[in-house]
Formats: C-alpha cells, structure tokens, sequence
C-alpha cells in the first residue's frame, strides 16, 4: 500500500500545454503514473504525446474518469483550477503552483473543510509512491521503493531527507510535500492519520520548518494517535527571527515558532528530532533496527 | 509587504476608520509647515517598522510649529534599533480618555481571520493576553460569511469597552475587517484604538501587512513599496525579487527553496562556521535567477566563501551551473565557491561545473561535506 | 420589482455589461430627437412588462429621425397584451451575426443561483429547453464561492458559443452575475444576447427583477419602481403596499396571509361564485392595514359583496375588526360583508362586530359557510 | 413523542424585548414552552418578567443551555441574528421574521446546509407540539394534543386546517410552519423525514400551495421513502396565474407550478389530495379510520 497516489490514480493534468506543465506531466507518465487527461482551456481535442486534452476538468473526468488533479496554472489562474477541480468532483487536488494569495486560499480552505475531497498544496512538490506513481515535480531517482513515509513542508528539503535515508539503503512507501504557503489544504496532522492507516508504513518522517505552529499540533496529534514511529526534522535553527505578524501573530500561536521550540516540543511528546538530514537518516535506520 | 505608519493611516481613511488628521514630512522645514497647516498641538512621530518608537524617543509632541520644526529635527536620522528614521508623520494631538487595543489577522492554525479587541490597549499587548488572557476578545471568522454585526457585538461586551465608546469602537471593527479583505491584508494591528474626550473612537497607529501575493490584484498598493532597508545587498535583492536576508558570518549561501536554505544555514553553524545570510532563488530556479543571486552575495565583502546547495526538482542542476558560470565570467569573482548539486539534471550540472568552471569553484558529494568545505575556505580566507 | 427593459439596459452599462446606446423617449419629438442624437438607423422599442412586444409591431426599425417619430406615433398608446405603452426605447440598430441567450436567476429548488446559456437565443427559448435540451447549459454556483471563471468557460463551451464570441459572452456572463449579486436581482435575463458583425457581445434586451425585501438596501433602485398598472385598484394597492391582484368576478376577499386567502379564492369558487381580487393584509395586518385593505376592495365598482377571511395568528381578531369598523365608518359602505374571524382574540373580535357593526356586515363561524353566504349575497345584488 | 419543539426544548428568545418578541414570549412561556433566555444587545442583566436578558446568544447559550432559538427582530437585523444562532450552536432556530433578502437567504442556506443545524423559517409561524411545547406565533388554542402531524408553508391555512381537524376530534403531535419565502432552512422533505422517524404520529397532512416545486418533490420522497400516511391540500386554485421569473423561471421548474399541476403530481404518486380544508379534514378522519 501507499497513501494519496498509487496504481488506481488517473490523473488530469491542469495547464497541460504550458511548458512546465508539459515537462512534469511527460515526467510523471513516463514514471508509470496514469495520466488520463490534460486540460486547457480552448485545445479539447488536441493531445500532448497521446494524453488527450479537454476544455475543462468536467469534460476530462467524464471522459476519462480522472480521480486525481494537478494544477501548473500560474498564480492568478489557480485559484479558479482549484475550485474547477473540486467542482468536477476530483478527489485529490494537488496545486504545484506558487504564490497563491492567501485570502484565496482562506476561502478555498473553508470550502474544502465542510467537503471530503482532498487538496494538496498549493506551493507543493506534490505526492510519489516509489515505484507506483508520483505526481509532481520529484525528481523520481531520488526515492526507492520501501517502508517509510515522508512529510513535508520543504520540496527541496524533502528530496534531501529522501536521499540521505535511500543513501543508507531504505526506502519510502510514499512521499508527500504538504506544500509551504501559510494555508495548504492538508496538515501534517491530515497525512499523519493516512499514513498511520497505512499497513504498509513503518515509520514516517514529519520535516517542519520555523513559522506557525503546524508542528507542534502534530507533535500532539502523534502522542495521542500514532502507533507508527514519527521521526522529526526541523529546519531553521539559524534562521534569521521571522518577521513578527504585529503583537497578533505572537498573541495567536503563543508559541515561539522557533526551531529550537518546535524541536523541545516534540522531543517533549517523544519524538525524536534530528539537527540534520543525514542524522535524521541515521535515526530513522536506528528505529527501525 | 510592511506598511508604514503613515500608509497604513492614509489606507484606514479610505475605509471610514477614524485617524487623527495628519501629513508626511521628510525635513523639519516640512514638519513645521504640516503643523502650521493641522494647527494646535501636533505629534512628530518616527517612521520606523519597529516597536518601542515612543521609548526610544522617536515619538514627541510639539506645542507650535518651531517645536516641530525642532523635534523633527532630533528625530530625522535617528537610529531606532537599528532602522534610521528617514521620515516622520506629522499629525494632530488626540485628547485620549482610554486606550483599547484592536486587529485583524490571519490565523495559521486554524486558517481563518482572527479579530481581536481588549479595554487594556496601549504599550503591552502581549503581556496582557498572557496575564489578562479574558481581557482579550478573540473571535475566528468564517471567510465565506464574512464578519457580522453579531460578531462586533460579542467582542465590544466581552473585552469590556466602555458603554459611550461602543458604538465607535463596533463601526471601527467593522470597518478594519473589511479593511483586511480589502487590502488582502494579513494583519491589521491598531494599538491603540482611543476612546476621546470628546466619545470618538480614533485609530492612534496602524500597523498593517499586506499578502505579497495578493499585490498583482493591488497596484496601488504595489506603489507604496518602499526599501525600508539601507542594507546594500538587501536593496539589491529587494529589487531584483530575491528573497534574501543579512546575517553576521562569513559563509555566503545560496539555495533553491527555502526549506534547504534554512537547512544549510544549520549545517554551516553546526560544521562551526558562520553563515553571512539566508538567500533563496526559488523553487523553479534558472540560469538567470542564479546569476542575479550570486551578483547579491558577491557583492558583500565580508563573504570570504560561498556555498551553493541545489537539490533540482523543478530547479535543473544543468541550468544552475550555466547561470554560475554566466555570473562568475561577468563578476570575475575570485572567492571559493563550493557546489553541491542533487536531482533533477544534477549529472549533468556537474558535468558543466568541472569541464568550465574555474578553479575557485570546487564540487562537493553531500551538504555535510559541502558546509564543512565551504566553513574551512571561509576559515583560510580570513 | 420588474424592471423596464430600458431601466435594465441602463443598469446593465453600469456593470460595464454592453448594450447598444440608446435613449428614453416619451413623445414622437422626443423619439426624433433621441434618433438624431443617436444617429443612423435606430430601433424604437415599446417599453412594457409583456413577452412579444415585436410580433404586436412594438419594435421597428426607423432609419431616419423623421421616420423614428412616425414609427414613435404609432406606437406611443398601442395597446399590447393590455398593456398600454407610454414609453420608447429608442436605440442604435445592431448588425446581428449571431443570437444567443444567457440568464442568471434563483432556482428555488436548488436554492442557489443558476446561470443558463445558450447558442439557440432569440424568440422561443423554453421551446429551445424542452426540445433541444442539450442546447442550452445550465450551472448551479456556490452562492458563497461565487461564479468562477471556470464556470464561465463550461457554460461558453457546452452552450456550443462560436470561438470568436467566446471571449465577449464570456465577460457578459460574469458580468451577468455581478450584477445578479450586486443588485440583489432575483432574475437577470438576455434575450438575445447577440454577437455582432464587428464580433461584440452586447445586450439587446433586458430582463431584471429585484428582490422587493432587498429594496432597502439599494435606494436608487427603490426609485425606479413605477407603477406599471393603469388599473385603479391595482395602482391604489400598490401604492400603499398591500398585495393585490384583481381578477374577473365580483366576490371581493381579503385574508391575512396568502396561503388562507387563496384558499379563499378557492372555497369561492367551489361555492358557484367569482373572486374578484387576491388581496393579502399581511401576517401581521393590524387595524390600519385592514382599513386600507378595505379602501382598495371598496372602490372597486364591480365588487358586489365581500369576504373577510381571518385567521388570528400574530394577526389580532379584534385589531382586524376595529380596522373594519373604521373603514366602514370612513367610506360609508353599504354593500354586504362576510366576515369570519378565527383564532388569535377572535371572540373579541366577533364582540365588536356583533355590537358596533351596520347591517350589511354578518358574521359566519366557517370559512366555507363564510365564502358561501358571500357568493349568494353577491349574486342576489347584480 | 413529536419532533422538533417538546419539553426538552429550551428556548431563547432573539429580540425578546420588542413589542412583538415580548408579546409571543410570554404566550409561548405561559403555554409551558420553558422560556430559558432572551437576548437584546446592550440589555444584559434586564429581565422579561423574570426570564434573563442577555446581550449575545453565546452568552444565553453559556449560562442556560438553551438549545433553541426564536427570532423576532426585524428583517434588516434578522440574517446576522440567523448568523449569530448557528455560531452560537443553537440545535434549532425558528426564524419568524418577514421579509429578510432573498440573497441573504441563499447564502445562510448554503452555510447551514453544511453543518447538522436546524433553521425554521424564515417567514413561519414556528412549531407547536400541543400540549407540550409552542414556539412561535400560533394561537395555541387552536390545537390539541394527539398524533397527526401538520406542515405548512402558510401560517394562517395551518391554523385553518388544525382547526378543522380539531372539530372532527383529531388531535396534532407536532405542527410545523416551515414558511412561505422562496428560501426556508427546512423543507417539507426535512420535515416529513422527522414525522417518518416519529413513531406516535400516525398521518402527515402537507399543506402546500402554487409556486415552486417543492410538493412534488416531497411527493416523490413520500412514494419513496413512507410509511405514515400523508394527505395533501393545495392552495391556489383560483389564484392569478404567478409571474414566471422571465423564461428562466418556466424553463428551471419544468413544472407548471399551478395548484393542479401539483394536486395531479400528488395523486399520481398515490397521496390524496383535498380541495378546501373541510375535505382535507374529513380525508385525514377517513384515513385514520
């Protein structure tokens, strides 16, 4: 098993014709990754190498009966491909694009929530099940096929913590980029509960960053729920302060939002928290001895 | 984007929300004739975005016109942790009966606007909310519903606003929520909201934050940017749209992602090294992103070695070394510059690096190996 | 609130939605006037609130001032539909490529607004719906997302819009909808939209109805309300806010809420007699409003005896029978009255009426005896 | 038993000093409905003969758990007061209110239908459950105690009909007005699923009239999903023919909207229908026999 994307996703691409849309899906299919349908607006009927495009993502799931969506509209696009997304139907949205604005995603969010279908990102490197399917912009040689499942916050930081644990020979059920804006449509705590209802997922890796208090609400999540061992990671230790949302934004999280908070956190609810990928790498090894 | 002040009063008037009358000035001539224009007794108040103006003496008031002309004065060009004061909001003196505090943000955890309203306003906010947690009103929104009369009611009776005061202060919420939509605002911070002596309910400052990525949707507000650094390189990556942030150490580094960055900033200081600042060149970095990138830090001399550490997603390593290589022909930098490249096309960035690259830039495996490198070169170079 | 196709036009430019420009004209000089002003051929358009207004010859084409106020002659006063015409669009002539037909309106059902679009516009659109169903596209919006550009794109793709027009209706829609919400419009019809030889989007008919309860949130709008009856009572009821509608028989009824006076309608005619009016006082009709209730039933010559249909709720029995007895006294009726009264202080009510009450009033105790004693006194009268 | 109002019901009363609101609180106390709360912003630490003010409906809520509310304020006040229930958690709101924006509706309905609250109304005279609980405006003596169920669209046609009921010795479990706007919180559907899980009402009698298309559709739920007998009575008959909603109106429904349009649509789905309230009476006495 695996989480979020695996054999039975049938994924339409959103922005299929544009030129990064078209390098990633091509990426993707050639990965083994089922991709039904592109769409954009104004070329139904025209094809990329034989994935079949469409007007719209109503068109492409009644033809095609795509379960899963990726956007690569630019920002002013998305947030309109994410509410056609759901409005067809797709039960997992993954938004790549960067730079949504946030009063968007406020509302999508609130959309989302009172629904059961699932978004992932916007500002994400999206989802891959080694050896299974991956949809996103992972660079697929990274990941091998295994027991460990991958959280993160960071794209960049996540193909690290990958490499370091494939690097000692282990590898991952599947790996997850919640995306990095302010408001993403699935929480640590979202992929935490999939990944713990995963027979076939031994241990995860949360990676967090400073800001907000994502993971420390996971921290609880994880003492209260988990019976799958959580590794941690958290990266900005040296990070300059952020900037400080007024009094408001220190008055709301009550907590630090630092690093080294973050990190006495969730030692303190027992999970252990590496100050590096590759000693994160090395506890994941030790855990799982 | 931080507003200043000024902006954010200048902002507050348009939505109906009650500010004291006042002008901008940038030279004491100008002070003084902004307070003979508003008249009576006038505040000089320091432009600055950082807390604690009034203590260190960037706040003052001015019985005439030479009193301004003279605390404007003292003022300009003074350092205030940090920032200089470069310009001053000149506006009238309000007669305050009581201070309250007010504001609208944006809630990570719960993804939703968070209002909140407390009688106890003025200097500590913070310290209220923690002793005094019921004398702060907080309330989350429904986005999709919007903020609703019912809503500035509950806050003005449960952070306990004086009766005369209500239906100003209810108006002044009302108006700071739609403010924030507006504005696609993630803060909205007016400490303090006063209660006057003659029953008005004045926003005294304003702090407010706008969603960067909101501004395409904005111009006028994309007009109020303002450098609010004298920072050389920041000014540098500010206009050039990287995101880039100084620190004190010697490493200069670079990344794709923040995620990364902050994560290299760590191993720099854990290999004993210091790193000289945070500067991310985005998630789909090209050849042109990182040439702009390295023309930030190579400007810096107190940067003895760098360290670049790309692991390619949507980022091409081969794209990456094109753009270091363009960059280091024009810039002629002679520093050592160690690589780390992973991912995406990584084989064939590395492949560019050692048939082009000159002797100054070295490749390394790992970002272990790549920090420790880069801390060392930093140490011989000194 | 039914808006004039004119007034509709007028608000539709303010949404930034096209229409051909045009002008109101009252008089065949004001027509000729608005013609040269206009220039070229112009179409002169009967304004009244009834469906096939060109087939009765209320649209023509004029292509000259002088020929604008002969076709103005003719039409000024026509009868259309009993509806008499007292006013003139008159517009710049379109060059029609193609017809279409959009709508945004409130479906009950789904209590949400639906947007419809179709390529088959122009005269018979229900026929087009029921025969060619697939020909026009409807969708359902998220009344708290709104409609989406992607909304927009299904409907111009499945309603089959032509590629050079898509961009046009398009903008038409959202602006369609824009003005649905902004208006608080219960129906914004076009038909047709047309898509011109110079490859526009533009308006030439409009359809907009307001929501009466929103009224009092859009005062320019409560100022277009005319009246559009030239009946009397209609007009009287109108005027003074009560629901009326006359019909063709001479059993005048009224009731307090709609429900119980259409079953009065009902229960009339199940007795063998005609209702001559639906008239609703309104759930919480208290003495006033019957009265003026009454004044609009009693000025009506063909009424020949009434119905007085009361069920106390939050409508009191004895206000309505106080209400009664002013009127009475007020306008000196002579012709019979039935009343029943039930519920709410209905004992009360009966009092008042049993000992204050002229001769021509009676009382029933049931709504079928009520409505049967009124048939035959009406009858007995003609 | 008897749905929606009873004695578990603990009302608050929104806009309880209003000539109005007082008036009908204070017949709804006296009828025995357990009046807990009223709520008039700024009258906090008031009392209507002895029942607490408040100034909000969460401070009510807090201090009485009420868990019904009854709205009496005026339309221009009456959807934040809709609003300001459903935040407060309020089970079920009963909003007496005429004449509150079509707009405003449609998007409280679209906010309640997201969540497990009730809405009643607007425009309707509330619920009685006779000799139990009133809220609302309903002259109480009207009813009696027994086990027919009523639901209506029109206040002053339900009285009618309990009333004619009455004479014939039938008694009422619960009477619902669910209120004449084009936009009410609940449906005859939402309320014929509660009578159908309600097992000491033996027949429903569903009082519609022209417009719409709402009793047809509960005619298809009735032949559906029934057990408990139903009889119907239409309004309208005789009434003016409506104004369409331009062509988009005729083209939305289908349906005529006439009153027999609608008592045709009943009948064939096998629920009879009366023509004036009498013989509705005697269908539901002949029915029970």
């Amino acid at each position: 098993m695996s989480i979020l994307v695996d054999q039975n996703t049938k994924l339409v691409v959103q922005g299929v014709t544009g030129r990064e849309g078209q390098f990633h899906t091509l990426r993707n299919k050639a990965y083994g990754t089922n991709v039904v349908a592109g769409v954009t607006p104004g070329k139904a009927g025209q094809d990329v190498e034989g994935i079949p495009v469409f007007n719209t993502v109503r068109d492409a799931v009644e033809a095609t009966g795509a379960n899963t969506s990726m956007i690569f509209v630019p920002p002013r696009f998305a947030t309109d491909a994410i509410y056609e997304s759901l409005d067809a139907g797709i039960e997992l949205t993954i938004a790549i694009t960067e730079g949504i604005p946030a009063h968007d995603m406020m509302r999508v969010y609130t959309h989302l929530k009172r629904g059961d279908q699932r978004l992932l990102g916007p500002n994400c490197p999206g989802a891959i099940s080694p050896g299974k399917a991956t949809v996103g912009i992972m660079p697929t040689d990274v990941f091998t096929p295994g027991r460990v499942g991958i959280i993160s916050r960071s794209g960049t930081l996540t193909y690290q913590i990958s490499k370091e644990i494939g690097d000692l020979g282990i590898g991952q059920s599947t790996v997850v980029g919640i995306g990095g804006d302010p408001i993403v449509g699935s929480s640590f705590i979202d992929i935490l509960q999939m990944f713990e209802a995963d027979p076939e997922t031994d241990l995860v890796v949360m990676v967090g960053e400073i800001g907000g208090d994502e993971e420390e609400r996971a921290g609880e999540f994880i003492a209260a729920n988990m019976k799958t061992p959580v590794v941690g990671y958290i990266a900005g230790f040296q990070a300059p302060p952020g900037k400080q949302m007024g009094h408001a934004g220190a008055i709301i999280t009550g907590s630090s939002g630092t690093a080294q908070g973050k990190k006495d956190a969730l030692e303190a609810l027992g999970v252990r928290v590496g100050t590096n990928p590759t000693e994160v790498a090395e506890i994941v090894a030790d855990t799982l001895k | 984007m931080d507003l200043f002040e000024y902006q954010g009063k200048q902002l507050f008037a348009k939505y109906g929300l009650a500010v004291p009358s006042g002008e901008v000035a940038d030279t004491p001539e100008q002070a003084k004739a902004a307070a003979e224009a508003i008249g009576g007794t006038v505040v000089v108040k320091a432009q600055v975005q950082v807390g604690g103006r009034g203590k260190a003496g960037g706040i003052k008031l001015a019985k005439n016109p030479d009193e301004a002309f003279a605390e404007a004065s003292n003022i300009l060009g003074m350092d205030i942790k940090g920032h200089t004061v470069n310009r001053l909001w000149i506006e009238t003196a309000s007669d305050i009966k009581k201070e309250y505090y007010a504001s609208v943000t944006f809630d990570r955890s719960a993804k939703k606007p968070l209002v909140m309203l407390s009688a106890m306003g003025g200097m500590d906010i913070e310290a209220v909310a923690e002793e005094h947690p019921e004398a702060l009103a907080r309330l989350h929104v429904d986005p999709l519903i919007g903020f609703q009369p019912h809503h500035a009611r509950w806050l003005i009776y449960h952070a306990g606003i004086d009766e005369p005061a209500q239906k100003g202060v209810l108006d002044a919420l009302t108006r700071a929520y739609e403010a924030f939509i507006g504005l696609e605002a993630t803060l909205i911070e007016i400490n303090p909201l006063i209660w006057t002596a003659d029953d008005r309910v004045v926003a005294l400052d304003a702090k407010v934050s706008i969603d960067n990525n909101a501004l395409y949707r904005h111009p006028d507000l994309e007009a109020l940017k303002e450098s609010v650094t004298d920072d050389e390189q920041e000014r540098m990556a500010h206009e050039r749209g990287v995101t880039y942030v100084k620190l004190d150490g010697d490493v200069g580094i670079m990344g794709n992602g923040a995620g990364i960055v902050m994560s290299s900033l760590d191993v720099v200081a854990l290999a004993g090294g210091k790193p000289a600042n945070f500067l991310d060149a985005g998630g789909g970095s090209n050849a042109e992103a990182v040439a702009t990138a390295l023309e930030v830090l190579l400007s810096d001399p107190k940067v003895k070695s760098l360290m670049i550490n790309i692991f390619g997603g949507i980022t091409r390593c081969d794209e990456v070394a094109e753009g270091l290589l363009t960059a280091l022909d024009k810039l002629g930098a002679t520093l050592p510059i160690v690589v780390r490249l992973d991912g995406t096309a990584a084989e064939a960035g590395r492949a560019i690096i050692a048939e082009r690259a000159p002797a100054n830039v070295v490749v390394e495996p790992t970002m272990l190996s790549a920090a420790k490198r880069a801390v060392e070169l930093a140490k011989e170079a000194s």
